[in-house]
């Protein structure tokens, strides 16, 4: 039993770290700061669940209330950074938004790209002009151009 | 009545940090819990306009939301790391802003979509303007992801009936 | 400039790494501090004499309280020096509505923030209440309870936190906590002890003088919790509005 | 089991380096605070595998949470803090950003 368990924690600890590779990798070869942050803010999240899951598992490997009470607190963890990663990648690429930083998009891209919606079925209003793909021109094209891949 | 159910989830908390039950350090937890209350009772449930018996559907519901959540958070991860790890990365990626209406009606909702967008395939959110979501997505097939039963699902998460 | 800082970092940085050299080995028990008549009591005795687990809890708030006690006054005198320098009481007329401006930080930001701030809260009161138990106590559970309303001001923006904690409350706070300490210490000297020495205090506390001398250091603590949570909101509030203590961050 | 988790918290700090090369090389200030959240976040989980390694998770896992909770608040405050800055800049263009 402990041996499973201990295999468990080890698989898990392992894929995690291997998930912080690919944020840590994607952080350094992403083209700019918008694409960066989405390595971040995934990579980041993911391997932090599977690296406490684990630690959590390892923990609970000799069983009593003490280390219950502990593996209930690491996964504590585990949903703290669930819940602020998210929020925090998001406050951080507005205000690069804000700031001006231009994204760098591909060269049909540029601009913002209307969806349309909603997305709820059963939603009475704009419908009829919903999933059409409309592009809005944008004000600063030339500097999208000149970043563009 | 919510400030109750405030209280107990605080207890519950105190008691799992702490983990000592003997009747000098519970007590401390409930004279913490009875503080912290009063001072914060105000931000959890920002909705108290609702009856108990939704929100005892919604928090059955909340947990298979969950598990759909991780694992679409799984595969956002296979995805960037395949990405990252390609050489021809920059052929794979075509970074591009996207705007949506997402018809969801409470702030909540919209919270919620917010952070299962960031949190799921090569998309994060950029902005909420009202009904309005800005989308930074990594890819087309993120982009279009967009357009999938998220919403729908979180929608009936929170719907009352 | 910047290459003579620099510079000027690197010769500090050889010479305090020279001295390093003058340090007893790592572990080594023959070393001077762990030698000492002082540390060995304090190894052996502690957990008898306070039954506290937590040695460093016990020579924090017990058997160095004066020092904790003057530390707590430091912070005191560092929060009320910020005010000084910093306060503009010029900003704060009614013509210029900064409040209106102060919305917070965004939708994300405000409900992820009422989601945790509760359990921050109840988390720093936990490190204050079980400094005998675990690495905790008032500084580290004040920091945390302080950056909880940071993190109010932050995503709510500076008017709500300041609903709670306004400027004369956090003085209030903050004198209250030192007054807490100094206080409990004044007790021991009514009743017949020296200042500061908690185990004359069982005749009011449950339990023998060792109990008492164990729940007079969660008493300090909470004193010490006091000020450095007042203080930390404090220099925040002052330092991001440039003392004028509206429009927040 | 002590010598696998060693080796994971080898390979954490290992692929921390990366990151750093990020906050020196920037080249926006933005790209460097996501640097420095990154590896706060994973400094959380790195004082948890210092805690089983010494046998003493109950006592590093205060700590962690600690750690996570104060590192959303740096992040918070510096998102805060551009956005105000923000006039500063002047208007919406990348030139100016760039390398501050």
């Amino acid at each position: 039993m402990d041996e499973i368990l201990n295999g468990l924690s080890i698989i898990l600890i392992f894929s995690g770290l291997i998930f912080f590779m690919g944020a840590s990798v994607g952080l350094m070869r992403f083209p700019d700061f918008y694409t960066r942050m989405h390595a971040a803010g995934k990579g980041d999240t993911l391997s932090t669940i599977l690296i406490t899951a684990g630690m959590a598992v390892q923990v609970l490997s000799h069983f009593d209330v003490v280390s219950l009470f502990v593996a209930i607190k690491i996964i504590a963890i585990a949903v703290l950074i669930m819940l602020t990663s998210p929020t925090s990648t998001h406050l951080l690429m507005k205000a690069g938004y804000d700031d001006g930083i231009d994204p760098v998009t591909s060269s049909d891209k540029d601009g913002i790209i209307d969806l349309g919606g909603p997305f709820i079925k059963g939603s009475q209003s704009g419908d009829s002009e919903s999933k059409v793909k409309k592009k809005i021109p944008s004000k600063k094209k030339s500097a999208a151009r000149r970043n563009s891949v | 009545m919510y400030r109750t159910l405030i209280f107990s989830f605080l207890l519950i908390t105190w008691i799992i940090l702490s983990g000592i039950l003997d009747a000098f350090h519970v007590g401390l937890g409930i004279l913490s819990c009875i503080f912290v209350t009063w001072l914060s009772s105000d931000l959890l449930f920002s909705n108290r306009s609702s009856r108990f018996g939704d929100r005892l559907k919604q928090a059955c519901r909340l947990p298979l939301y969950l598990v759909w959540l991780l694992w679409q958070i799984f595969l956002a991860n296979i995805h960037v790391l395949r990405i990252s790890f390609s050489p021809r990365m920059r052929e794979q990626i075509q970074p591009q802003i996207v705007r949506f209406r997402s018809g969801l009606k409470s702030d909540f909702e919209k919270y919620v979509l917010a952070q299962s967008i960031t949190l799921t395939p090569g998309t994060v959110t950029l902005q909420i303007n009202g009904d309005v979501f800005l989308v930074h997505a990594i890819s087309d097939a993120a982009a279009k992801g967009l357009m999938g039963s998220m919403a729908d699902r979180i929608r009936h998460v929170f719907s009352t009936d | 400039m910047k290459v003579f800082g620099l510079v000027a970092v690197f010769v500090v940085g050889l010479l305090l790494l020279s001295a390093t050299q003058d340090f007893p080995s790592w572990g080594n028990p023959r070393s001077a501090a762990s030698d000492g008549e002082v540390s060995s009591f304090y190894i052996e005795k502690t957990e008898a004499v306070t039954k506290v687990p937590n040695m460093v809890t016990a020579v924090l708030a017990d058997f160095r309280g004066y020092d904790t006690m003057f530390e707590t006054v430091v912070i005191f005198i560092a929060g009320i020096g910020i005010i000084a320098v910093l306060r503009n009481f010029e900003g704060s007329d009614s013509s210029i509505d900064y409040d209106n401006d102060d919305n917070g930080a965004g939708l994300l930001a405000r409900f992820t923030c009422s989601l945790i701030l509760p359990f921050i809260q109840i988390f720093a009161l936990y490190v204050v209440a079980h400094g005998h138990h675990s690495p905790g106590g008032g500084f580290q559970g004040g920091v945390m309870l302080g950056a909880s309303y940071i993190l109010l001001a932050l995503a709510f923006g500076l008017s709500k936190a300041k609903r709670i904690f306004s400027e004369r409350r956090t003085m209030i706070f903050a004198v209250v906590g030192i007054f807490i300490y100094v206080g409990w210490g004044v007790l021991c000297l009514l009743l017949g002890g020296e200042f500061l020495n908690y185990s004359v205090l069982d005749s009011i506390l449950p339990g023998d003088a060792m109990m008492a001398r164990s729940y007079s250091m969660l008493v300090v603590e909470i004193g010490v919790a006091f000020t450095v949570t007042a203080i930390m909101f404090s220099m925040y509030s002052n330092l991001s509005t440039r003392g004028r203590l509206s429009k927040g961050l | 089991m002590e010598i696998a988790l060693m080796v994971a918290g080898i390979c954490l700090f290992l692929m921390m380096i990366p990151i750093m090369c990020r906050i020196i090389i920037g080249p926006t200030a933005i790209d460097r605070i996501v640097a420095v959240n990154v590896i706060g976040t994973k400094t959380a989980v790195l004082l948890i595998i210092i805690g089983a390694l010494f046998d003493n998770v109950s006592m590093f896992v205060d700590f962690a949470i600690a750690y996570a909770a104060l590192n959303f608040l740096g992040s918070l405050a510096a998102s805060r803090y551009f956005n105000r800055t923000r006039p500063a800049y002047g208007k919406r263009s990348s030139m100016e950003v760039k390398g501050s």
